[in-house]
């Protein structure tokens, strides 16, 4: 069965199992990607997730597009569209190659020198052509339709890799019944040996024996296997973030199905077996397409059935290279040559190349590749002691195959904050001192050969085992045939004088760009990294970071250690944003909160604003009303006759206990020892700092019980708050606090009809001025319902708050309303509800005050309780600066028009002119139009206002300066008249 | 997402605690009695040390309890934890211990004397 | 030190780029004694060095590195300027800085990539818009320039900024600082480490200060470092993360608490985003590089640390956050994820001046938003040190405004962070 | 004016002619085989804080003094959520209206929170979609009981049965919990 796939819109065909490289690469395709800085043709370098070049785009339709994508993990299916990136008009065309030639003046850090002059001409001139130059793929533009999905996962033992050795650990592991999880970035666990053509283990192929241990891990129900799962990144704790490709790989996957999945695993132990990724070999013209490593370009032949070249040169400095010229050749390709660059070359391997009839040369190395957008041939030769060239010798090719020995992946236990060693013998850096519960297992540690990397895996994956807790036998050795023992080798150091010797492939930095780096004094390995940029492709310096490495320690002649390594940071591939933002989207980004009358609101036309989560209505427009008519005309209702507001949002607090109201005397600046129950307090509450914290009305219930309120906002933190002084300050106190701001919806009832309103539905209780004046509190019942009736006001009209439980407030909402509009009212919004606060110069905590003012400057220094010892903030009320001179205070504007409204925010000057530099009085905190008074109001914090009351200040508007008189905040009722009726 | 060891409730996820500062900062009996210096200092000076710091929790979506912990801010490594309102626990280094600033006594206030 | 500049590249380029030479000077150790010592080589220390040597003539100046130079906050930032605060001590401090980026490239003959290509602050509430537009007059009285913009007039200034109606928190407006940016963060460190070190200051990298050295009356002497001791009567203190650690070897307890600050940059991209778009409702930031990766950036991690490693609970947080605001970048993928240790005080403002300690001088504080700052700081923290007293821009910030309780707390003031 | 007011009365919801509205869409979500869920029958609560005896003679029941785990008995389940706080879950109108007991605090929060099931082999990875507590029966076994945090919400988790958890979340959070349940119930 074939799959059918377009490339640059070219149709081929591809088979199951392909991915983009092996499909394209089987139909003769090498030209695959172009470099980000000199576009220089590009073809596979490797076959798996080290792939630095070939970055493709995959289309699926509208806000699916995906850039960057490595054509080597991209798999293909039936109807997969995927294009070449960075370049113009064509990938076989492309006018910005032309930067190659530029090529010694675009040396590294080559912008930090230039592009300065004239002044600005950086941001206006270069910039964007340098950004419109760079870049890779095309970010998608709109909306991605696909959902993504997250997961929290526990277990035993995390193996990471399914490699020889995370297979063998993640059987050894489970054998005991720990909870073990497996995962691998590839399709098919088994990894290396998936592309394993002659080794037998216990008897079976490779591939059979994979099968296998894949069957014995399914069977065991407490493991979980995850394939195209990628550990990307260590957290603390042991925490490991994997993301998981659940659809990309289908031709029609179900669109309500998630995308991709992000797992937050804990785990008790962890074994890494993230292997080992081959090495390039720097010399000129190593980036030509159809050089790749020696071990890709055997795994696209025996595990794709994609030759990746008709005849190939294998260059290397390790013996495994020897095997991927023998099943290279066995594969049909014609192997010309191993060049050796050590001088010996002996093992088993090395033996059966020879024996296989493979020309093998020691001490011979690449000089330099020919070819225009692909390999054609290799120049070799021979370097003697003086440096001197010898035996140059031309070999036809179409591959090349190179091995500069292999690196160990030590990305995720360098993130676990394991201690890395370096090892000079292999030159590489191997897994030292664990500083995480975890260990490294197979090539990644450096132990290389299928035996020894089975039996490093069982053992590992049994000591897992061991250490969580559970039986950890170790599983009888596998018998192993046909792998040839590869010797560890050690590379040999590239030639320091070479033209364009490419390290880091994707972002075009060659070995002459490190010597500058560190001819300019670059020589930290940090710096030498920011300044040329090695390493910071999106392969995060998979294939470059150790060449960059030894040949800065070469240059600077330390060792590589004293050079230092780069940190490694996750993720370890990329993860896309999707898959860690995860559910969070929409209504499930942040919790939508919502009052038990919204559902009313919504069908009675609110509009709703945003206050934290919750949803509260802002106003209820009628007719054609804007804004501002709507709330004009609930003020005016709320004046005249009544007004019906959901207050429920409010926080509430119970605070119940023998101690309860010495509790509230520490807590809030004001008395509430005598404050008798049935009787209301607002009360004020400030942080340590002295500085306003939260305000809200406290009814006491009983002498041992509060029902406290907040604002919306401010809930959780006074909770806490209290919480805290609660139970590590005054343990001593006998108090509970419970929030029940969700267990009481709140009806405000206000205006000069509120009591009519209420009266005939609040079964049989007496809500007259005597039994219940303002500022009091009764509990009873309203339409059947239990009740508690606060009789407060912030809006200075008479008024009623009605607390009932949340699943009776829509039927107890609708029998009020009945009455509201009977009697000529109206419901009412925030935006209404804050003009009529305004009016009587009550302010809103976090816009009158705004954490800086203290109780002075807002003019509410009379709530505290002078005689009380201590409260919370109380000290710092003595600090100098907040008593000073010039602090702003709280007062009233009027506007020398009335009809102007001023900008919350505008600022407030002496003078009407205002050049710049002018100091600032203070600032509008609200301003409303006229609604009740004929003329519009403001109230603003003006240095020393309570002294400049009559005065004239400015505030200053784009339009212009509007004089202001400063005035008392309290614009209507300053007796209180209106809410004491 | 650290694991946290509540000593009620035993080792819980990041998700469910709020930090909540440097421990053992006892609000004075008498505010009133101390000088704007040393007010200022019980405010706002933290040793804030590299190394094993004493620090309060409260294991908000959980227990509800305030709790203190010893953790060393280099490694995120919690080495003990315990009730709020008892001593630092003997045997956990103390802020003395040499990655760590001086202790509170032998050190100067920042104010302009 | 050799000057850059076009014409020079283009004769390197012909002769094999061998006349370029080391960028800094790097000795090997400290000499004995210095008229000043700073410690911290990041982009606040290198400048405050550059500005004692340029503007105030003391050029025996060493500059103490236990790492690498910059490789502290300087090179691990979102590389966000702006001058928009709210309080007016702070916008004086900030603007003073945004000035100074403007002509810096040249100052330093160092292309620092200043590239003012507005920053938008988004509004989500009615709230935020009140605080936005408060912002916005205060920063036009003081001459800084900060409009605000209907949602429109946002999106025409950032298309890929979405205004669907279905968003969880819709876009009311934004306030715009057309003169803020971003800047090249290695860059900054590595030009005022070039132009320092021409001027005689010396740079001593893998060099970490182990103590503090007063003498009989209490006042500075010198620090003792992994690499020698050295004499100096004037110590600054500008070690970002590390200054309680510092403070803590002159015996001065510091109201700073240091906390893990993470960062991501997406794959390269070509140009996609055209400003910078901040959020405090949705708690993210985000700006493209010109090398085409998206920098974003979000707020601290919830505890003291410094192990410059966070919880993955906050890059998906942040993500979500920039998934929220822009969809379409659902696909994109996270290149790089790395943590910084950010030093904050209570008030969210940074502490720049004397310390009790005569001849101990400090710099520091800046939370999540020192990068914008750098050569604001690093000019007024040189002018403290020269003087023994601070630069009126700078006089605001003391140490001192902890016990007066004269605090500068623009995240009280406005909800704002960064 | 009185002392005391009458303390509130802890009237059965069934007992009022008035419907109570769950605020979210409680049609049952299915996933054949795998999951069920649904709310919770309607129920009295009470939040008890304070002395663990006086309490659990005033309401017939020996409160657990074990962390993070609930009884039932009488009908009665009461969950431990601190070192004095439970919460008690009772049929509608099986409560005495008992607000006062000595050394302790009562407080009604039936209205204040509402509860989900869920039930079926697959409830514990589609809550593990945002709580992150290990749900393997062995780290949280039939009959533990704990707040924790679900996605941006707090919840109170309880597991019933090996396959069947009782989840209380308050009321304005239940949309959301209820919504991300139901995005991640397909797996």
């Amino acid at each position: 069965m074939s799959l059918r796939f377009s490339f640059d819109g070219r149709s081929y065909l591809g088979e199951p199992g392909d991915t983009l490289a092996s499909a394209l690469l089987a139909n003769g395709v090498r030209l695959l990607g172009r470099s980000f800085k000199y576009h220089r043709p590009r073809g596979l370098l490797a076959a798996g997730s080290e792939e630095p070049n070939a970055l493709v785009e995959v289309d699926r339709g509208y806000g699916a597009r995906t850039p960057n994508l490595r054509a080597t993990q991209v798999e293909v299916y039936d109807g997969l569209v995927a294009r070449s990136q960075n370049r113009f008009p064509s990938l076989g065309f492309d006018l910005q190659a032309v930067n190659d030639l530029a090529a010694p003046l675009l040396s590294a850090g080559f912008y930090y020198k230039t592009f300065m002059a004239p002044r600005g001409a950086w941001a206006k001139l270069y910039e964007p052509l340098i950004r419109r130059a760079a870049g890779l793929g095309r970010a998608p533009d709109v909306a991605d339709p696909d959902h993504y999905a997250s997961r929290y996962a526990h277990c035993d033992v995390l193996v990471i890799g399914s490699g020889p050795a995370g297979l063998a650990a993640a059987v050894a592991a489970s054998a005991g019944g720990a909870r073990v999880i497996l995962c691998d970035e590839q399709p098919r666990f088994g990894g290396s040996l998936l592309a394993d053509r002659s080794a037998r283990i216990d008897g079976l192929a490779a591939p059979d024996w994979v099968a296998a241990q894949v069957g014995v891990l399914a069977s065991r129900p407490e493991v979980t296997l995850l394939t195209r799962t990628t550990a990307f990144g260590w957290y603390p704790d042991n925490m490991v973030g994997l993301a998981q490709r659940l659809t990309d790989h289908l031709p029609e996957p179900d669109p309500t199905l998630p995308r991709e999945r992000l797992w937050q695993v804990r785990a008790k132990q962890v074994v890494i077996a993230a292997g080992a990724i081959e090495r390039p070999l720097v010399f000129p013209g190593n980036d030509r397409p159809g050089v790749m490593l020696a071990d890709a370009a055997r795994t696209f032949a025996v595990r794709y059935n994609a030759a990746p070249g008709q005849r190939a040169v294998i260059a290397t400095t390790s013996d495994t290279a020897y095997r991927a010229a023998l099943d290279l050749q066995a594969c049909g390709v014609e192997v010309a040559l191993i060049a050796d660059a050590r001088l010996r070359a002996d093992g088993p391997l090395p033996a059966a190349a020879r024996a296989a009839g493979i020309r093998v040369e020691t001490g011979m190395r690449v000089l330099a590749t020919r070819g225009r957008r692909g390999i054609r041939v290799a120049i070799m030769g021979r370097i003697d002691l003086d440096g001197r060239v010898r035996n140059r010798e031309w070999v036809r090719c179409s591959l090349l195959g190179m091995s500069g020995g292999w690196t160990p992946s030590l990305h995720l236990f360098s993130q676990s904050r394991g201690e890395l060693r370096f090892d000079p013998a292999s030159e590489t850096f191997l897994p030292g001192a664990s500083a995480a519960a975890e260990r490294s297992a197979g090539s990644c540690r450096g132990v290389h050969g299928l035996d020894d990397a089975l039996a490093d895996g069982a053992m590992a994956g049994s000591a897992a085992a061991h250490d969580s807790g559970f039986d950890a036998a170790l599983p009888a050795p596998c018998h192993v045939e046909g792998a040839a023992q590869a010797g560890w080798t050690s590379p040999v150091p590239a030639r320091r004088k070479q033209r364009r010797a490419f390290v880091d492939f994707q972002n075009d930095v060659t070995s002459k760009d490190l010597l500058l780096a560190t001819q300019e004094g670059f020589h930290s390995i940090e710096h030498v990294k920011r300044y040329t940029t090695t390493g910071m492709a999106t392969d995060q310096g998979k294939t470059s970071n150790m060449n960059a490495l030894s040949i800065v320690a070469a240059e600077l002649g330390r060792p590589v250690p004293a050079v230092g390594l780069t940190t490694f940071r996750p993720p370890y591939t990329p993860v896309t944003f999707g898959t860690l933002a995860g559910y969070s989207r929409g209504v499930l980004f942040d919790p939508v909160r919502t009052t038990p009358v919204h559902g009313w609101a919504a069908a009675h036309k609110a509009v709703f604003e945003d206050v934290g989560l919750w949803k509260r209505a802002r106003y209820f427009p009628r007719g054609d009303e804007d804004m501002h008519q709507a709330v004009a005309r609930e003020c005016r209702t709320v004046r005249s006759a009544v007004g019906l507001f959901d207050a429920s949002t409010l926080g509430k607090i119970e605070i119940i206990g023998a101690d309860a109201a010495e509790f509230m005397n520490r807590m809030y600046v004001n008395a509430w020892t005598k404050l008798a129950p049935g009787r209301c307090r607002y009360g004020l509450m400030l942080g340590e700092n002295g500085f306003l914290m939260d305000d809200g009305v406290a009814g006491r219930l009983a002498p041992d019980r509060f029902h406290v309120t907040t604002t919306t906002g401010g809930a959780p933190r006074v909770l806490a708050q209290m919480e805290d002084y609660l139970q590590t300050e005054w343990p001593e106190l006998q108090v509970w606090l419970t929030s029940v701001t969700e267990q009481w919806a709140v009806l405000a009832v206000q205006g000069p009809r509120a009591r009519d309103v209420l009266a005939p539905l609040v079964d049989g209780m007496d809500i007259e001025a005597a039994a219940m004046p303002h500022m009091s509190v009764a509990v009873g019942s309203i339409v059947g319902v239990p009740m508690r009736l606060f009789r407060v006001s912030f809006t200075g009209e008479l008024g009623f708050e009605v607390n009932v439980p949340a699943g009776h407030a829509q039927a107890v909402w609708e029998a009020v309303h009945a009455r509201v509009e009977a009697l000529g009212g109206c419901v009412y919004g925030t935006e209404a509800m804050h003009v009529l606060r305004a009016e009587k110069g009550y302010i809103i905590v976090g816009q009158e005050s705004d954490g800086t003012a203290t109780l002075g400057d807002l003019g509410l220094g009379w709530a505290i309780a002078k005689a009380k010892r201590d409260f919370v903030g109380k000290r710092s009320l003595d600090r100098a600066d907040m008593t000073a001179v010039g602090r702003r205070q709280l007062v009233g504007l009027l506007t020398a028009d009335p009809a102007c409204v001023l900008d919350e925010g505008a600022q407030l000057t002496e003078a009407a002119a205002a050049p710049v530099g002018t100091r600032s009085l203070g600032h509008v905190t609200s301003s409303y139009g006229e609604a009740t008074l004929g003329h519009s109001i403001a109230l603003a914090m003006l240095a020393d206002g309570r002294a400049r009351l009559g005065e004239t200040v400015y505030a200053q508007r784009p339009e212009g300066a509007m004089p202001v008189r400063v005035v008392d905040p309290v614009f209507l009722d300053p007796k209180g008249v209106r809410l004491n009726a | 997402m650290l694991l946290i060891p509540c000593p009620i409730c035993g080792i819980r996820p990041e998700a469910e605690f709020t930090y909540a500062g440097e421990a053992h900062i006892a609000r004075p009996a008498e505010p009133a009695s101390l000088d704007d210096h040393a007010w200022g200092e019980f405010l706002y000076a933290r040793t804030n040390p590299k190394g094993d710091h004493a620090e309060r929790w409260r294991h908000t979506h959980g227990c509800g309890r305030f709790f203190n912990a010893v953790r060393n801010t280099h490694t995120d490594r919690f080495i003990t934890s315990y009730l709020a309102g008892t001593a630092r626990p003997h045997g956990t280094p103390s802020a003395a211990s040499p990655d760590a600033p001086a202790m509170r006594n032998d050190t100067e206030q920042w104010g302009q004397a | 030190m050799k000057h850059f500049s076009a014409a020079r590249l283009l004769r390197e380029a012909v002769r094999g780029q061998s006349g370029w030479t080391e960028h800094w000077r790097s000795p090997d150790r400290p000499a004995p004694a210095y008229d000043a010592v700073i410690v911290g080589a990041g982009g606040h220390g290198l400048a405050t060095a550059y500005y004692l040597a340029k503007q105030h003539g003391i050029t025996r100046v060493a500059v103490l590195e236990k790492g690498w130079l910059g490789g502290g906050n300087t090179g691990r930032n979102t590389t966000i300027i702006r001058s928009n605060y709210l309080m007016a001590e702070s916008a004086a401090l900030y603007d003073h800085a945004v000035k100074l980026w403007e002509g810096l490239s040249r100052e330093l003959n160092y292309n620092v990539m200043f590239s003012p290509r507005g920053v938008m602050m988004l509004a989500h509430t009615v709230h935020d818009v009140q605080v936005a537009k408060r912002h916005v007059y205060a920063n036009q009285l003081a001459g800084i320039d900060n409009d605000w913009l209907s949602p429109a007039q946002a999106q025409a200034y950032c298309p890929p900024l979405r205004l669907d109606a279905g968003m969880r928190y819709p876009v009311l407006g934004a306030a715009l600082q057309r003169r803020g940016g971003t800047a090249r963060h290695d860059a900054v460190a590595w030009g005022y480490a070039r132009a320092a070190s021409a001027l005689g200051v010396d740079i001593v990298q893998n060099c970490e200060v182990t103590g503090i050295r007063r003498d009989a009356s209490g006042a500075i002497c010198g620090v003792d470092t992994t690499r020698g001791a050295v004499s100096a009567r004037r110590v600054g203190v500008v070690a970002a993360g590390h200054t309680s650690v510092v403070m803590a070897q002159a015996g001065v307890r510091m109201p700073i608490e240091s906390y893990p600050l993470q960062a991501l940059v997406s794959e390269p991209v070509k140009p996609c985003f055209p400003c910078v778009v901040m959020s405090n409702t949705i708690h993210a930031y985000i700006s493209q590089s010109d090398k085409g990766e998206l920098v974003i950036g979000a707020g601290t991690d919830a505890y003291t640390s410094y192990s410059q490693q966070g919880g993955l609970h906050i890059a998906t947080h942040t993500l979500d956050a920039i998934c929220e605001l822009f969809p379409q970048f659902r696909r994109m993928r996270m290149l790089r994820n790395w943590g910084g240790i950010v030093d904050v005080t209570p008030d969210r403002s940074p502490i720049i001046g004397k310390t009790p300690v005569p001849g101990l001088y400090v710099n520091c504080g800046w939370g999540t938003g020192g990068f914008k700052a750098t050569p604001g700081s690093g000019h007024v923290f040189a002018h403290t040190m020269a003087h023994d007293a601070p630069h009126p821009i700078n006089a605001p910030f003391a140490l001192d405004r902890f016990r007066t309780g004269q605090l500068i707390d623009e995240a009280a003031a406005a909800a704002v962070a960064h | 004016m009185p002392d005391t007011l009458t303390p509130d009365r802890l009237q059965p919801r069934d007992a009022l002619p008035i419907l109570f509205e769950l605020p979210y869409d409680a049609r049952p979500l299915v996933v054949p085989g795998r999951l069920l869920l649904h709310p919770a029958p309607d129920l009295a609560r009470l939040v008890l804080r304070g002395d663990a005896s006086a309490l659990g003679v005033a309401f017939s029941l020996e409160l657990p003094t074990q962390p993070c785990r609930a009884v039932e008995a009488n009908g009665r389940s009461a969950l431990w959520l601190g070192p004095d706080e439970w919460l008690l879950l009772a049929s509608p109108g099986t409560l005495v209206p008992t607000v006062s007991v000595p050394g302790a605090a009562v407080v009604d929060a039936g209205h204040r929170q509402v509860g989900l099931i869920l039930e079926g082999p697959s409830a514990p990875d589609v809550l593990a979609a945002g709580c992150p507590l290990d749900l393997h029966p062995t780290a949280f076994p039939v009959g533990m009981c704990t707040r924790t945090v679900f996605g941006k919400a707090e919840i109170v988790l309880w597991r019933q049965d090996n396959a069947r958890f009782h989840v209380e979340v308050w009321r304005s959070f239940a949309a959301y919990v209820h919504g991300l349940l139901e995005r991640a119930a397909p797996l």
